[in-house]
């Protein structure tokens, strides 16, 4: 801890004096803000910041850092510009990381010390700027099609054509997200297998009303089927009572209840055609 | 080849000295063996340092290839790397012409691979219309699929599973290695969303925890 | 490979025998030359006649072609010829434009290939972003890397990893011949190392525990 009081204590020196300086300063400062939008994400700018310490990322001060990327935080406040929210996050944890390393150590504190988080995030920024140069030493490496080169045309020398289907591991893929999307998006229809719909119901009932001389139930004209499944006899009850009430409108039927919930009787007009 | 720096007169000309023939046949033999078509010597000179001579560097290079799997020829006034016709019954395999498979075998095929052991109906209930069966031997011919055992279910109907030969060919160690639905959206091979509250097929995996905002902010960019 | 079983093994033995040596690396080299793509040992010898050893005859070819204008070289478990790199000055007319990656993209394919197999979370916490779904969609479209197999951690996530066609691009025996690999993991820098308590930022954790098994696995076999 006592490193970390030390480097603090100095850094806290430049830092006071560094707002109101030279207008280079400040626009060094800016520019930095300006900049925000070609930083990839927090990580990276706290990786450009550590290099203003010109120390081996292993001897990095993580507290100067923290530092540095609060007070850009603070500028970019200042000058409102809005931060993404990855920025915001980080800022808050290296608020919390500062003050862990600031204040000597609560023994009653649960969880890693200051230390253990000052030297995960020094791993992992050493770790991005690895990465960085191994993919700048990949890049620069001898490629083909532009340093080395392969046969400028492969030979018929017989040609024996056979043709064989090929078919690539992102062709199967897409192939299977097509079907499997074509589901999800498959537009709302009604399954229409247990339903008796008006049309069938006028049917039935035109058929069937020449025959009742008296007052008949309406439940009594359900066909066969509704009585034993419940959803068609949902649906056979309200496309039966819609085609009688058709049917009253036509002028063939009569329709009465006695009260309410009684049951719906019907009989034919007696001077229908 | 670099720095021999002879002082006088003649300065530039050792400025662009040739490279020595050596070097200069290496030259040739990489531009004969990259091009598509043959080179002319005019067109190698142009291509080489100056004061090169490819002529003679065609003629060391051709002699070096005699007897060997691979010729220098001359075709009309130009050069051409060709292999030998003594061996041409080994180019039988250059010459297959590779065709994508139909869209309705590759569904098919996925089908297959993310649901093995299956059967015919069931490929088809998943598609939504019918396998017609020369797709099926397409696929069996070209050893990616080959007979499973029968289903327990009336009829005992045939299942598909996917072959070694299909796993080598995708380059997948086991067909358990495909990629999720969710993994297929999340690399970016599907380009719509589901409505929300969709059925969630395919793997539930640890990085997507935080998923709701996590996903919106990370796939909606 | 007819029908001929009688007459006992000698006969099929010499029936079959081998050409020789310096013909078997005549077709090799016919074979490698006239295929853009590396060919293997095992189709090598599916296409050569029976007996032959494609190995012996690749590694004779290799020799013969050792500074020469065009090389030998070996692209994970295949061979392939390829020009020298010092003389691709010589080929500006066969270069080949290759698209322009990003930052992001150049980034993801380093990480991919130094830490494979490794899972796209992982990949967001060393590079403490999120990686776009056109990032990993277009490495996958230039064949330079695949899926892998899946991580046997919690949710069992997916894992990228580089290609042969990866490899044959930067001019690459193996992933293991990637530049600096060796320190990098000296330094330990290839190392999964799960945040410290409960208190990470970025990627989630828990799915990094069996981490450097992982990554030996893939380098060491």
């Amino acid at each position: 801890m006592g490193r970390f009081w030390v480097k603090g204590a100095m850094a806290e020196e430049t830092f006071q004096e560094d707002p109101p300086q030279t207008v280079a300063d400040r626009l060094a400062a800016e520019a930095l803000i300006v900049d925000v939008d070609g930083f990839e994400g927090p990580l990276d700018l706290l990786l450009m910041l550590s290099r203003t310490q010109k120390v081996d990322l292993r001897r990095i001060s993580v507290l100067d850092l923290a530092r540095q990327y609060l007070t850009f935080v603070d500028r970019a406040k200042h000058l409102r510009i809005e931060l993404a929210a990855d920025y915001l996050v980080m800022a808050a944890w290296l608020a919390f990381l500062k003050s862990r390393l600031l204040l000597p150590p609560d023994p009653s504190e649960e969880g890693p010390s200051g230390e253990e988080l000052a030297a995960h995030l020094a791993f992992q920024l050493e770790r991005l700027q690895a990465m960085r140069d191994a993919a700048a030493r990949l890049m620069a490496r001898d490629r083909l099609g532009r340093d080395f080169f392969a046969r400028g045309v492969t030979e018929d020398v017989t040609r024996v054509r056979r043709v064989t289907y090929g078919a690539t591991l992102l062709d199967l893929m897409q192939g299977y997200a097509r079907i499997r999307t074509r589901d999800e998006f498959r537009p709302f229809v009604m399954d229409r297998d247990r339903v008796f719909t008006m049309e069938q119901a006028l049917e039935r009932m035109r058929g069937l009303i020449g025959f009742s001389g008296d007052w008949t139930d309406l439940v009594s004209y359900l066909p066969d089927e509704a009585n034993a499944d419940p959803v068609m006899r949902r649906s056979a009850t309200a496309s039966t009572f819609a085609a009688t009430l058709e049917l009253v409108k036509e002028g063939r039927v009569e329709l009465r209840q006695s009260d309410t919930f009684a049951p719906i009787e019907i009989r034919q007009r007696k001077d229908a055609r | 080849m670099s720095g021999n720096d002879e002082p006088g007169p003649q300065v530039e000309e050792s400025l662009f000295e040739a490279p020595p023939m050596g070097e200069q046949e290496r030259m040739v033999e990489a531009i004969l063996f990259a091009s598509a078509d043959p080179v002319g010597v005019k067109e190698l000179e142009a291509r080489m340092p100056h004061g090169c001579d490819a002529a003679e560097a065609v003629a060391h290079l051709r002699k070096r290839y005699e007897g060997r799997g691979v010729r220098v020829v001359r075709v009309g006034n130009e050069w051409a790397m060709r292999t030998a016709p003594d061996l041409g019954f080994l180019m039988q395999k250059e010459t297959v012409e590779t065709r994508k498979l139909s869209r309705a075998a590759i569904e098919t095929l996925a089908i297959i691979a993310y649901h093995q052991p299956v059967t015919r109906a069931e490929i088809e209930e998943i598609r939504g219309v019918s396998v017609s069966r020369g797709t099926i031997d397409q696929l069996i011919e070209m050893e990616w699929i080959r007979f499973g055992r029968r289903k327990m279910t009336p009829g005992r109907p045939v299942t598909f599973v996917v072959t070694p030969g299909f796993l080598d060919h995708f380059g997948l160690e086991s067909a358990r290695d495909l990629p999720g639905l969710k993994e297929l959206r999340a690399a970016g091979l599907l380009e719509n969303r589901p409505p929300p509250g969709a059925l969630d097929f395919g793997a539930t995996d640890g990085e997507d925890d935080d998923d709701t905002e996590g996903q919106s902010e990370l796939f909606e960019d």
